[in-house]
């Protein structure tokens, strides 16, 4: 059984006891427990269920690496699915539960697969489900689906907050071993900016378990001289508890600091999101432990060596009384030695090599232990929790030699560096045949925007494994980084470190070597989706040769550990089973992150109200305190309707219009852009940006422009007013004022950057208000200050003056139809102006409308809408507005784009009103019906609606539409089509419904 | 370009209406401020002559600001600048560079409506900033004005000492601005050693 | 290599063989050679440690001379493949890859299968691709997984309801069946949705009940696995380095395992389509990028369909895995690196916790980029080209998993009589023409 | 995330603060164009595996356009200049000639 030893752990408070929770079970650890060190220490080997076969699982590892204890952790708002117990701090009052078992872990109905095993291989589901037809989706899919998942779903939304932070550093060192630390010292030395990040809550890595000595000192000396060292240094910063997750192109990185997981009642962020531009990053990652291929390798209680090792030196745990220790390394000795200095018992160590250890057997044996040299593992015995295992030559097929109880097995299949962060952003890798492993190619590093290496291994992560040559290899790394920085590398000595020599580890990828079909169909690579040996040669079998293929054929490494364990024994089997060199099969691509990192983090503080900037306009404290019903247009939200008591929106529509059309209404404009065109060549600009003349407009006046891209199309339009000889205004749509801006300054700038223009925005410097309705003028002439009748401001006209004591610009223009005024002021007094015209206006029943009364208003008068009669595949043409396009001017955005075959063709649809008999509103977006169907079977059509509302001034349904021929078959009734399958009638009319004359805008 | 004339301070309203906020820095939205944009080519001495007999002060270098007899000179880009003067200011000081300019090729508006103005004071402002925009702050000298991105919305900035700064943003998104830096600078929002 | 040369030499006698006999009696003797993939076959090799399984395609080496060379082997080339067989009888046929089979863009995407289009040609061959990834598993006896599980579009503003009642109008007279929802509805088929987001209120949806998802390499691995049981020769690692021709014609191609004779080229490279445009000497309106995905850890069920939200830039699904698979944006320069920009990830995630809080605490495991086609209008093209016999199949941009099969349907036809109604359209000449396939019908934003 | 130096405010920008453009140096073609002219203006593109020009703005900062030359294959970037101008500086070519010998881009080598 696991426990807390009586003595040991140098991470713990054993003066502490926290309290915590593990499926309903009150549980105790000390300060410095992970929750994997606890449940250990509570004999809790159970923790989980596999994906696919529930097969009952256990921790394997003692950090990042961890792929069965995953836990669903905390309730509520702070509920958090698949949390590795070997990463997770604990703290008092944490609650988890374990994943993937019902009704509970211990009796798991799902592992009924289990008995199926032998048919659910690699490719199963490929094969099967595949009738009859409705099968899947209604029976089979619903079911695997919910016998997968692993962790729950959270329900609620999250109750903590997030947020980012920019950094730039000349040197970004990932790793906070003894190759980070000793980098980053020889990198500060140089005098260049470093920052250095651990992952745990704890500096030193493997070597302060692992032992050794540096410079006549303690690895744990060594590293804690290090850190004071370091924390004198101005150029330095030094982060624990942050993971380098990803590296992307030039030098980014990202650290996801997990600032309060495990403190989660603390004030800020749980997670912060680094986003690090570095010169030079090192990663100093180390090295993950391979586990060996033999039956059984997946039963609790079948750990790494290492993490063995680690539960014993960090937190005084013990995995079991008697411990087996399999291994093809020299390395795997040293838990074996841990564990007897401990008190515990190793009945054996199994060293499938012939030739076995160096110095660290002798001291094995010199303690007493029983070392076993070409040996292996047949198979482990138990179910829920390892009861012994029986031990077989590795050179043969297994034929059991002998069998010993144990209650653990310590496996060591050599050791992989950490390449991952090295990889994200192209390093190559090469297969190294004596040190058994992939290693960093540091000829093929990745490359940054000057196209030289950016991303450096350092010690183990480069495959030193040794004390010496991880802290030579991470000297030498660093002062080539600094030196690339254009920096003097440093003449930092390397520290002299004495270690135990070794014996070269021998690749074992199976054990025994010859084990048989039922061996390998027990024998795990994938320990959380449960692929076997056997899947991996099956796949292989079948034809799916490539890496990537049998990857995705039998989901290996696609878990949530992505294959930290299991890639390269599963890309050796492949191999083998191919009959080719490991090399040659490759590996698959590392992607980002190196451990998954929470989407909060990912979207930072953007959340609610700073999701996205909400842009207002000076009067918005208004709208909101009357009743606006806002729609969101762009990034702004503009009111749709104000409505009043019980309104519906319809309804609060219909009488902003009707109150409009009778006495005055009012609109806040202030979102219209205003773009101020200058210089000597301005008007010659503005002829190619609209395709109508604007050098000739004449001072003090307006006219309404149509711009269009140069494929053809409409883009834009809005009232250009010619301010003086070399300054024009040009008005344009909400959603257009940055775009058309840019449009603009992208043409000066990049095509006639020799002409003498320039752009202002002045979108935001004024509130505008839209004054309209028979009796704006009486409420402008109430206010006073400057003369707006017919005669000194006729339609089509702006001045400047004075109204009420406001400094405004008046613009005489309409898109109501009814006499109207646009009025800008400096935005700041924009809130008193409007307050100003509602107090002027109270006799006149004055009412604020919203964009659905001004677009009904702009639909009766037949005046058209961006984005709706136009949709990017329109052109000025098909809308009858010919006369805004200039016939005089040679050149202009557009023109030579209308020229094309289709832009000219007689068939293209065009703009007409539309009136349904029966006087009801036509669908949005119908389709007018044609005879017969196309080629493809498709119902004919012959037009389309573009605007579709019902007219409180008219009483009935007004439309526009786009109709094959339109204008010519005028009075002609055609049919559109109804989403339930029928037909409306409509005649094809003038799209001027109201006032066709202008007598209400002329007066 | 409008017609000149005083506004009744009393129908002035900044975007926050001076909002402030107190965290490990402190926030507040300045009094409306004058703010000028002036286009023209900086390397022309029309400008450049224009701008000193103006401004007491001449064109800033690249990413410079500068301190004037009537404001701040920022450099925006290599045919703008931004002036930062007196709200009440900003007019005359229009007419005059328009009337110092005379035919030189170039455009000056009063822009003092179209923006919203933050100040940060406290020894964590470059944090603060470092959070919101992709800018090394670290090396963030005061005297170097950076058009950048805070979040998701366009801001001008620069540190007015080692231990503030001022920000300035589009009108509308004032608000946003403001409570970006305001949960930004919350207590117990601080990085620590960096 | 001794296993997998074993098959090869094995398969090399056998197609030797093939020699003079008539056309069925070879095929009923590929047909009695492949073994039927079923429940009973699994129990069968269960029971001896699945050691019977055969390949699942072969790989052979290169003949002389094929009726038609198909050059690449994702989806799409061999959905060309696969019809120009089952369709055209045209079994003559080598798709040659010059990675792996179905590495590229099939397997790197997000997997979402719907035919909701606005323009008559794109839903007439989405809506054929829909239909035949219906029956596909029955096809190809491969089971690939469709779930036809329901596709949402939400809709959050007063434009984008016009848009998709548009859509509703449009695709009820294509035959294709959607239907506008109300927020109600989209509440009670999505649960975790947060239908009253202060921003973007949920306002209704654009929704294809029999749209869905699939597996996407299985996709792949089936048509490859049909394709070589009709006799056709997939060749892998076998990268195309130049196009021959005689004059104006294409007679071949030079590869990396040698020059190969062909009657009719199809090429259907996606991203690299300008490169092999560039050997045979013409151009098309085709810029790269990388476009970005991601997976969240996975957790046991809770979105039954799939929701995209374009307001926001995000969508989201479910895999029977249990993980959330999001699509990210693409990056607005060109690439071939397979990596796009981080900030697409942050954007679409951002958009994503905020339409579905409940993802805030799920973490994201793995993100990945792919290299997309795009071209001037968004649209494919399936066009012959200015080389007699040569035909191109590429732009299909951020939405070509979902076209896989009507793409190969379109193609083939058209390789084999020289049009095909569901291609006419998307030839590489409407951008000259001015007629372009327009699904983005947002020009701007209203008043 | 790619890191441009903007020509004209020396400032070193993350992508963020930019805008893509596409393809540089096109040349426009207006009416009395020819039909292949037009279209190849519109639509037509280099697209190179390999060595590019481009367009960005720095949208954020100072506004300006500018001009990349970029591999669209490593993301190795040889320079950037000013949008004013026909051709890259011959100081830009010949950078990339010592990195990329043989290159060629349209009309440039």
């Amino acid at each position: 059984m696991s426990m807390r030893l009586k003595t040991g752990g140098r991470l713990v408070n054993r003066a502490s006891q926290v309290e915590f929770n593990f499926n309903g079970k009150r549980l105790f650890g000390h300060e410095g427990d992970m929750l994997a060190s606890a449940l250990l220490a509570n004999d809790q080997m159970l923790v989980g269920r596999s994906f696919k076969y529930h097969r009952p699982r256990g921790i394997v590892a003692s950090g990042a690496e961890e792929p069965n204890a995953l836990m669903n952790m905390g309730e509520g708002a702070k509920f958090e699915p698949n949390q590795r117990a070997t990463t997770t701090e604990l703290f008092e009052g944490l609650s988890v539960g374990s994943q993937n078992h019902w009704p509970s872990l211990e009796y798991d109905i799902g592992a009924v697969n289990g008995l199926f095993a032998r048919f659910l291989s690699a490719g199963f589901y490929y094969k099967m489900f595949i009738h009859p037809r409705p099968f899947w989706k209604h029976i089979y899919e619903p079911f695997i689906r919910q016998s997968a998942g692993l962790g729950k779903a959270p329900t609620e939304k999250d109750a903590d907050t997030y947020e980012h932070l920019y950094a730039f550093y000349d040197v970004v060192v990932i790793g906070g071993g003894i190759a980070g630390l000793q980098a980053a010292r020889t990198a500060a030395a140089s005098g260049a900016s470093v920052l250095v990040m651990e992952q745990t809550a704890h500096w030193g890595g493997r070597a302060v378990v692992d032992g050794g000595e540096i410079g006549g000192q303690s690895t744990e000396d060594f590293v804690n001289d290090s850190l004071e060292k370091l924390a004198t240094m101005d150029n330095v910063t030094l982060k624990t508890r942050m993971m380098g997750a990803g590296v992307y192109d030039h030098g980014y990185v990202l650290g996801y600091e997990r600032v309060s997981d495990h403190a989660p009642k603390t004030t800020g962020p749980r997670h912060r999101l680094w986003r690090i531009r570095a010169g030079q990053i090192i990663t100093a990652t180390g090295a993950i432990e391979r586990p060996l291929s033999f039956a059984g390798n997946d039963i609790p209680g079948v750990m790494l060596a290492s993490a063995v090792r680690d539960y014993v030196v960090n937190w005084g745990v013990a995995v079991g009384d008697r411990t087996i220790v399999v291994t093809n390394n020299d390395d795997a000795y040293r838990t074996a030695i841990t564990l007897k200095q401990a008190g515990l018992d190793v009945p054996v160590i199994l060293d499938a090599r012939a030739n076995g250890a160096g110095s660290l057997g002798d001291t094995a044996r010199e303690m007493g232990i029983r070392v076993e040299y070409g040996k292996a593992i047949a198979k482990v015995k138990g179910g829920k929790r390892v009861t012994g295992v029986a031990i077989c030559a590795q050179a043969g097929s297994g034929g059991v030699l002998e069998e010993i109880a144990c209650d653990a097995v310590a496996m060591s299949g050599g050791w992989s560096p950490v390449v991952h962060l090295y990889s994200h952003c192209g390093g190559k890798l090469n297969w190294d045949d004596q040190a058994v492993m992939f290693r960093p190619d540091l000829n093929r590093r990745p490359t940054d925007q000057n196209g030289e290496g950016f991303v450096t291994p350092a010690g183990s992560a480069n495959g030193e494994l040794a004390l010496s040559a991880v802290l030579a290899d991470a000297t030498a790394r660093a002062k080539e980084a600094v030196k690339a920085l254009g920096h003097k590398a440093p003449s930092t000595r390397i520290p002299e470190a004495s270690e135990a020599g070794e014996n070269a580890v021998e690749p074992v990828w199976l054990m025994p070597q010859g084990a048989g079909d039922k061996l390998r169909m027990k024998t795990w690579l994938d320990f959380q989706n449960d692929v076997k040996v056997s899947d991996v040669q099956l796949a292989a079998r079948e034809g799916y040769e490539s890496v990537e293929h049998t990857k995705r054929y039998t989901t290996l490494g696609m878990a949530t550990d992505q294959g930290k364990l299991s890639n390269i024994n599963g890309l050796a089997t492949l191999a083998d089973a191919l009959n080719a060199d490991i090399p040659n099969v490759g590996t698959t691509t590392f992607r980002p992150p190196y451990t998954p990192i929470s989407m909060g983090a990912i979207a930072g503080a953007a959340r609610d109200e700073v999701f996205q900037p909400l842009r207002q306009t000076p009067m918005q404290g208004w709208h909101d305190e009357n009743g606006a019903d806002y729609e969101p247009v762009g990034h702004w939200r503009r009111a749709y309707c104000y409505r009043r008591g019980s309104e519906t929106r319809a309804q609060a529509v219909e009488r902003e219009i009707l109150q409009t059309r009778k006495s005055l209404g009012l609109l806040d404009a202030s979102t219209l852009g205003k773009l101020v065109v200058k210089g000597p060549d301005a008007g010659k600009f503005l002829d190619m940006m609209y395709t109508n003349m604007m050098s000739n407009l004449a001072v003090g006046k307006c006219r309404y422009g149509l711009m269009c891209s140069e494929n053809g199309f409409l883009m834009d339009d809005g009232v250009v007013a010619r301010i003086d000889e070399d300054t024009w205004l040009c008005h344009t749509t909400t959603g257009g004022a940055d775009r058309i801006h840019a449009h603009m300054e992208e043409w000066l700038q990049t095509e006639w950057w020799d002409w003498k223009v320039y752009v202002a925005n002045m979108t935001e410097q004024f509130a505008q208000v839209a004054v309209v309705g028979p009796n704006a003028r009486k409420v402008l002439e109430k206010l006073g200050g400057m003369d707006v009748s017919k005669e000194a401001l006729g339609f089509m006209q702006w001045a400047d003056g004075t109204l009420g004591g406001f400094k405004a610009r008046v613009y005489r223009i309409s898109f109501s139809g009814e006499l109207s005024y646009e009025i800008a002021v400096p935005a700041n007094e924009g809130r008193a102006f409007w307050d100003a015209l509602l107090e002027a206006g109270a006799e006149f029943d004055v009412m604020p409308y919203g964009t659905e009364a001004l677009h009904v208003m702009r639909a009766e008068k037949g005046f058209i809408m961006i984005g709706d009669e136009t949709d990017g595949t329109v052109i000025p043409q098909d809308l009858n507005m010919q006369w805004a396009i200039s016939k005089k001017k040679e050149d202009f955005l557009g023109k030579r784009a209308q020229e094309r075959s289709h832009m000219v063709s007689p068939d293209r649809w065009k703009l007409v009103g539309l009136e349904t008999l029966d006087g009801s509103v036509l669908p949005d977006g119908s389709y007018a019906v044609a005879p017969g169907n196309n080629a493809n079977g498709q119902r004919n059509t012959q037009g389309r609606v573009t605007s579709t509302y019902y007219s409180p001034t008219l009483g009935r349904g007004i439309a526009m539409g786009l109709v094959h021929n339109g204008p010519d078959r005028m009075g002609e009734v055609i049919e559109f089509n109804k989403v339930d399958g029928s037909l409306v009638k409509a005649k094809i009319v003038d799209q001027v419904f109201y006032d066709a004359e202008g007598a209400k805008q002329n007066v | 370009m409008m017609q000149k004339g005083q506004s009744k301070m009393s129908n002035i309203q900044t975007a926050m209406n001076g909002a402030r906020a107190t965290g490990y820095v402190d926030v507040s939205e300045a009094p409306a401020t004058g703010m000028i944009t002036l286009r023209g080519d900086l390397a022309d001495a029309g400008v450049q002559k224009a701008v000193k007999s103006v401004m007491g002060a001449g064109v800033p270098a690249t990413l410079a600001v500068t301190d004037a007899d009537v404001g701040q000179i920022l450099w925006m880009s290599p045919d703008e600048l931004m002036i930062v003067c007196a709200y009440d200011q900003a007019d005359q000081v229009v007419a005059d560079l328009i009337a110092a300019l005379g035919e030189t090729h170039s455009m000056v508006v009063n822009v003092s409506d179209a923006r919203a103005v933050f100040d940060l004071n406290g020894s964590a402002t470059f944090e603060i900033i470092a959070k919101l925009a992709p800018i090394d702050m670290k090396s963030m000298q005061a005297g170097t004005v950076r058009r950048t991105r805070f979040a998701q919305i366009p801001a001008a900035f620069w540190m007015t000492s080692n231990d503030s700064a001022r920000i300035i943003c589009f009108r509308s998104v004032a608000e946003y601005m403001f409570n970006q830096l305001r949960n930004s600078a919350q207590a117990g929002f601080e990085v620590g050693d960096w | 290599m001794s296993q997998v040369g074993c098959v090869v030499t094995h398969w090399i006698v056998g197609n030797e063989q093939d020699k003079g006999i008539p056309n069925a009696q070879s095929k009923n003797r590929i047909r009695n050679h492949m073994r039927r993939y079923s429940a009973f076959a699994i129990a069968r090799e269960g029971a001896r440690y699945h050691t019977g399984w055969e390949r699942a395609w072969k790989s052979p080496e290169p003949k002389k001379r094929y009726d038609a060379i198909i050059v690449g082997a994702g989806g799409h080339g061999l959905a060309t493949a696969y019809y120009l067989g089952k369709n055209h009888g045209i079994k003559n046929v080598a798709i040659l890859e010059k990675g792996w089979l179905g590495g590229g863009n099939t397997g790197r995407n997000t997997t979402i299968i719907r035919s909701n289009y606005l323009q008559d040609p794109s839903a007439a061959i989405y809506e054929k691709a829909r239909s035949l990834y219906e029956t596909m598993s029955q096809d190809l006896n491969y089971n690939v997984m469709f779930s036809p599980r329901g596709v949402m579009m939400l809709a959050q503003t007063e434009h984008e309801i016009r848009g998709y009642e548009r859509t509703a109008h449009a695709n009820a007279l294509q035959g294709v069946a959607t239907e506008f929802i109300s927020p109600q509805r989209v509440k009670e088929l999505v649960p975790i949705i947060n239908i009253h987001g202060p921003r973007y209120p949920v306002l209704g949806a654009l929704w294809q009940p029999r749209g869905g998802t699939a597996r996407h390499d299985a996709v792949a691995w089936g048509y490859a696995r049909a394709c070589s049981n009709m006799g056709m020769d997939i060749i892998q690692q076998c990268e195309v380095t130049g196009v021959r021709r005689d004059g104006d014609k294409v007679i071949g191609v030079d590869t990396t395992k040698g020059p190969i004779d062909c009657d009719k080229l199809g090429v259907v490279v996606a991203g690299h389509s300008g490169v092999l445009a560039d050997m045979a000497g013409f151009r098309l309106p085709i810029e790269s990028v990388a476009l970005q995905a991601l997976v969240s850890e996975p957790i046991k069920p809770c979105m039954d369909v799939v929701v995209m939200a374009n307001t926001v830039h995000g969508y989201m699904s479910q895999s029977d895995k249990g993980e959330m698979v999001i699509g990210g944006g693409a990056d607005g320069y060109n690439n071939y690196t397979q990596r796009g920009s981080f900030h697409h990830i942050e954007e679409t995630v951002r958009a994503l916790v905020e339409t579905f809080p409940m993802i805030s605490r799920l973490k994201m495991l793995r993100q990945w980029g792919g290299i997309v086609d795009m071209t001037g209008d968004r649209s494919p093209i399936i066009s012959k080209t200015p080389v007699e016999n040569m035909f191109i199949n590429c732009g299909w941009g951020t939405g070509g998993f979902k076209a896989i099969p009507g793409s190969g349907w379109a193609m083939a036809e058209l390789m084999a009589k020289g049009a095909s109604p569901l291609a006419d359209e998307f030839t590489m000449w409407r951008f000259g023409e001015g007629k372009f396939i327009d699904e983005s019908v947002a020009a701007g934003v209203a008043h | 995330m790619l890191l441009l130096e903007c020509p004209y405010c020396g400032a070193k920008c993350e992508e963020t603060e930019l805008s893509p453009g596409g393809e540089a140096h096109i040349k426009r073609y207006g009416p009395g164009s020819s039909d292949q002219d037009f279209e190849a203006y519109l639509f037509m593109r280099e697209n190179p595996k390999g060595v590019h020009f481009e367009r960005w703005r720095h949208v954020y900062g100072c506004g300006k356009w500018f001009h990349a030359a970029r591999c669209t294959q490593s993301l190795e970037v040889f320079g950037t200049y000013a949008a004013q101008t026909f051709e890259p500086p011959q100081e830009i070519k010949d950078k990339i000639s010592a990195k990329r010998p043989g290159w060629s881009w349209r009309d440039f080598s």
